[in-house]
């Protein structure tokens, strides 16, 4: 039914597209030639239009407008206009619809996929995700981290995620946002830079250096991530960026030099958490 | 290589600045004071009429010390007045980031019968806490200091403390009376502002009588 | 506002000092370096007419509404941050502390930004002659506050962009211990928190170098 | 016969006259009431209603006289009644009255109150009728107390205001000159914060602020001076002048 519809409504198209294209052409008048070749193009549309329409049958019942129908008796002039805002709405929820639908489809296969998701299986909800953790637990894991020159500070501005502050033995501070035990997200700033506010976490650092730091934070968290193993996964990513507090003072590995285009090594290693730089580690 | 918005110096931008009179550095003031008993009267009135209704009366405990500078060098200025320096800072361990004040106050403008209040020029300048050092390391000599606790009220531009002051050494209070001062910060020629005071200081009698007070007259003698 | 090194550039009478600034810009600029604009560092001096306590009141574009001023009475400093009103107190104070306008020194010149460094090349002029005095260059690099721990890095931008000239030891300002008030053990500014005044005494430093010269060289034909 | 046709005519003119006076008064409160409802007060609505019942008084006072001819005995008939606009009756009734029609002829030709009226008039007063004299008094007598005790109450109150008001406009101080003066005096010259001794208020008048000398430096430190006792610091005052000389 729809697929007729549009065909028709294209085929109506073609016919207005071709008729003032006939104005056109009889404007610039370049001889009849063109006109009739052009009128030639109008009847095969009229034609191919006049099909379509046949081949449409008119529906056998009214359209239900549902509830939408009352709108009708609206006699406010005001209200009126909330037939457009509806029709706006209902397209928009389409939209929303089908997106999420395609997203659905892409999400499957996504293999960095990082939450037990799936809607079919409900055996499988049962299983506690890292995601899950009581605060306590949490509380408790991140209290027996210890590494050196790391102070670490818990506080929960929304309920129960914790956002776990870093202070790096003078040289950065970094935010990580917890879902449970999983790694949300990491938010890497210079040490004179504010991060009092919540805004602060998704702002980005005002220096390159902790931009780039945050980026290769970013993909450690990725690469640390275990959905089975969720504490070893934090205590590995905590060791690694401890290693940053080295950041300015230690040369790249490869290159044993300090910078390269302006920056320091602000690449570590995820095993030997040797400093590089980001060109140099290939 | 351009030459295009090149820094000024900061002392030019400054004389600039106070040429066309845009430096708030004069200070339009009105004292009075009000009994013990009666503050509670006062700070109700003034929570009516002024700004900050969501938050007053905001408190404050400050410490104030005043230096003077003398020019020893020449004998004929020994008898001239001193320059008077005034250093202030909050009490509160709430506001230790706060930065020190530094406060030069001049001598009340001459014939100004006409002006509702007093007229006087006025730096207020925030300054690091190593201020105590500087001061008496220049050669100022600590006059006097004080302990100060009372409220802060604010109408527009207007600033109205009731404050208690207190002796430094025994934190006995001076008198059995708040002090209660009305001023003003404003730039060279901005006299309106001065009704607008006398407006506001007529609001609160006869509670308090706010008043234009010339310190050199109540010199003691 | 990160840890600054600031660098004597010496000059050897092959060159003036407006075609080092020239030589050195198009090094910066084939760096990838942006020039942002212009800087401004300046200082006075106010003498005391009764003893020898100086105030040196300097300024910096960097923080242009904050006026830095170093009290100097010959055994300490004593530093102090403050309004730009207080130009106008030291006006007030002037019979009793006078500027000695021939000692006033500027060091001005472009400001570029590479990365996260940001370099600036001052020429020095001193007095209201503008007599030029040499050149400093100031190496600012941003995101770190602790001297000590990118002292090696920013030895080796210097390098990459002064060669010869550039130093090899930190300098001396960063090394001297300094009586700490709340220990007794002194610390040294290469392992405390850098501040904006720090800046402004490293150059205070130079400045005073600068000054020393002219003097001597006043005073030596008299001798 | 002629002569009361003639007492009757005069009697009528007269009350039509006393009719018209009491219409215009209470067309004066309806307008007073419809247009001055916000700013009216009690004085002049109360002045209004007086009015009316001054009129009121004197019609039934006219009616009350023995010479009143007996127009009690008189009938009144309605002669045509039509559901029709008799213009006529608009113009003489002003407006009111447009058509004189049966359904509104008995409210209008009624000599008597409305029957429901009288049923519940006859119940109240059969009630009235129905209570001893004693029983009258008695209710009389407590109605009586409690009005004097509600009037004890109010006077009691108005008297409390009034003191208080009295006692209000007899002003309590809320300031002091002297400690206004004080006070300024501290804050801006130092006066009665550099010491306690009451040697320091006898100074002779001289430049403000040069009034104590501390010992030592001026790099004196601020603390000291609160430790140090004031007959020292006059002592000291006396002998040296100045720590700079």
């Amino acid at each position: 039914m729809d697929v007729q519809i549009n065909a028709a409504l294209n085929g109506i198209k073609n016919l207005r597209a071709s008729v003032s294209n006939i104005f056109e052409t009889a404007i610039t008048a370049e001889g009849t030639f063109l006109l009739e070749e052009s009128i030639a193009c109008v009847t095969q549309n009229f034609k191919e239009t006049e099909t379509c329409i046949n081949n449409l049958n008119a529906p056998s019942v009214p359209f239900t407008l549902g509830n939408t129908s009352y709108l009708n008796y609206e006699t406010d002039l005001e209200k009126q206009n909330m037939y457009n805002e509806l029709v706006n709405g209902y397209k928009w929820y389409e939209k929303t619809h089908q997106y999420s639908a395609i997203a659905s489809t892409l999400l499957q296969h996504n293999s960095l996929k990082r939450s037990y998701f799936s809607s079919s299986n409900k055996r499988r909800r049962l299983l506690t995700g890292a995601h899950t953790v009581p605060p306590k637990h949490v509380d408790h894991l991140i209290s027996t981290f210890n590494v050196n020159n790391m102070q670490l500070k818990i506080y929960r501005p929304f309920a129960t995620n914790a956002f776990l502050h870093i202070n790096l033995s003078r040289v950065l501070k970094a935010a990580i946002i917890l879902r449970g035990l999983m790694i949300e997200w990491v938010t890497v700033k210079g040490f004179n830079e504010s991060l009092d506010n919540v805004d602060d976490h998704w702002s980005e650092s005002r220096y390159e250096v902790f931009r780039r730091v945050q980026k290769a934070a970013h993909s450690a968290m990725l690469h640390f991530y275990s959905p089975t193993f969720a504490e070893l996964a934090i205590r590995s990513f905590i060791t690694w960026f401890g290693s940053y507090s080295t950041l300015f003072s230690e040369p790249c590995k490869m290159c044993g030099k300090h910078l390269l285009n302006a920056l320091p090594p602000t690449h570590r290693d995820v095993r030997s958490l040797d400093p590089t730089h980001e060109e140099c580690r290939k | 290589m351009t030459s295009e918005n090149q820094p000024i110096a900061a002392m030019d931008s400054l004389l600039q600045a106070s040429k066309v009179n845009i430096i708030p550095n004069q200070e339009y003031l009105l004292q009075g004071s009000i009994l013990d008993v009666q503050v509670q009267r006062l700070l109700h009135r003034l929570k009516g009429l002024c700004d900050n209704v969501e938050t007053a009366p905001e408190q404050f405990h400050d410490y104030e010390a005043c230096f003077s500078l003398r020019n020893i060098a020449d004998e004929q200025a020994i008898h001239t007045a001193p320059l008077l320096l005034r250093v202030r800072r909050s009490n509160d361990p709430a506001d230790s980031h706060m930065p020190w004040q530094l406060r030069y106050v001049g001598n009340p403008e001459l014939g100004d019968t006409k002006r509702p209040t007093l007229v006087r020029s006025c730096f207020d300048i925030s300054c690091s806490p190593s201020i105590m050092e500087f001061l008496t390391e220049m050669g100022c000599r600590l006059e006097f200091e004080y302990t100060v606790r009372g409220y802060l009220f604010r109408k527009g531009r207007m600033k109205i403390t009731v404050s208690k002051i207190f002796r430094p050494m025994n934190q006995e209070p001076l008198s059995g009376s708040y002090l209660v001062e009305l001023s003003l910060l404003a730039p060279v020629g901005a006299d309106a502002v001065a009704e607008d005071m006398r407006v506001f200081a007529e609001k609160l009698k006869p509670l308090v009588i706010l008043e234009k007070i010339d310190h050199r007259r109540i010199a003691p003698n | 506002m990160g840890v600054t090194i600031l660098v004597p550039y010496p000059l050897d009478n092959k060159k003036t000092g407006p075609e080092v600034v020239e030589e050195l810009s198009k090094r910066l600029l084939a760096m990838q370096a942006t020039q942002t604009g212009h800087f401004l560092v300046d200082g006075d001096v106010f003498e005391s007419s009764f003893n020898k306590t100086k105030i040196h009141v300097m300024h910096n574009s960097e923080y242009p509404a904050s006026v830095f001023s170093i009290l100097d009475n010959g055994q300490k400093q004593i530093p102090l941050i403050t309004d730009l009103i207080f130009d106008l107190l030291m006006l007030k104070v002037n019979p009793i502390y006078a500027s000695r306008k021939q000692l006033k020194i500027e060091s001005k010149g472009p400001r570029f930004e590479l990365g996260d460094f940001l370099v600036k090349l001052g020429s020095v002029t001193m007095s209201q002659s503008q007599t030029f005095k040499g050149l400093l260059i100031e190496v600012d690099y941003r995101p770190c506050l602790i001297p000590i721990i990118c002292w090696e890095l920013i030895r080796e931008f210097l390098q990459g962009f002064l060669g010869q000239y550039s130093p090899t030891t930190i300098p001396v300002y960063f090394t001297n211990s300094v009586p700490n008030p709340h220990h007794p053990v002194p610390y040294q500014k290469s392992n405390d928190t850098y501040q904006p005044i720090d800046t402004v005494q490293q150059y205070l430093e130079h400045f005073n170098n600068y000054r020393k010269q002219t003097i001597a060289l006043m005073m030596g034909p008299n001798k | 016969m002629q002569r009361e046709e003639k007492q009757l005519e005069m009697f009528l003119d007269n009350s039509l006259s006393k009719l018209k006076d009491l219409k215009i008064a209470i067309g004066q409160m309806i307008q007073k009431i419809e247009f001055e409802h916000e700013t009216i007060n009690w004085p002049t609505f109360l002045d209004n209603f007086a009015l009316i019942s001054s009129h009121l008084a004197g019609l039934s006072k006219m009616l009350s006289l023995e010479y009143t001819p007996p127009i009690r005995n008189l009938t009144v008939l309605p002669l045509n009644l039509s559901p029709d606009v008799d213009e006529r009756l608009v113009q003489a009734t002003e407006g009111r009255l447009p058509i004189f029609a049966a359904e509104i002829v008995p409210d209008y030709l009624r000599t008597k109150p409305d029957p429901s009226a009288e049923n519940r008039m006859n119940l109240h007063e059969a009630k009235a009728n129905a209570i001893t004299n004693e029983a009258a008094s008695k209710q009389v007598a407590q109605f009586n107390k409690i009005v004097s005790h509600v009037f004890d109450l109010i006077s009691k109150s108005r008297d409390e205001w009034e003191m208080e008001s009295l006692h209000r406009n007899v002003r309590t101080e809320t300031c002091n000159q002297g400690d206004t003066q004080t006070l300024v005096k501290a804050i801006a010259l130092g006066i009665g914060l550099k010491t306690n001794s009451p040697m320091m208020m006898q100074q002779p008048r001289g430049v403000p602020g040069q009034v104590p000398v501390q010992m030592g430096s001026p790099g004196i430190q601020p603390m000291q001076l609160g430790k140090m006792p004031s007959s020292i610091k006059t002592n000291i005052k006396s002998a040296q002048l100045h720590p700079y000389r």
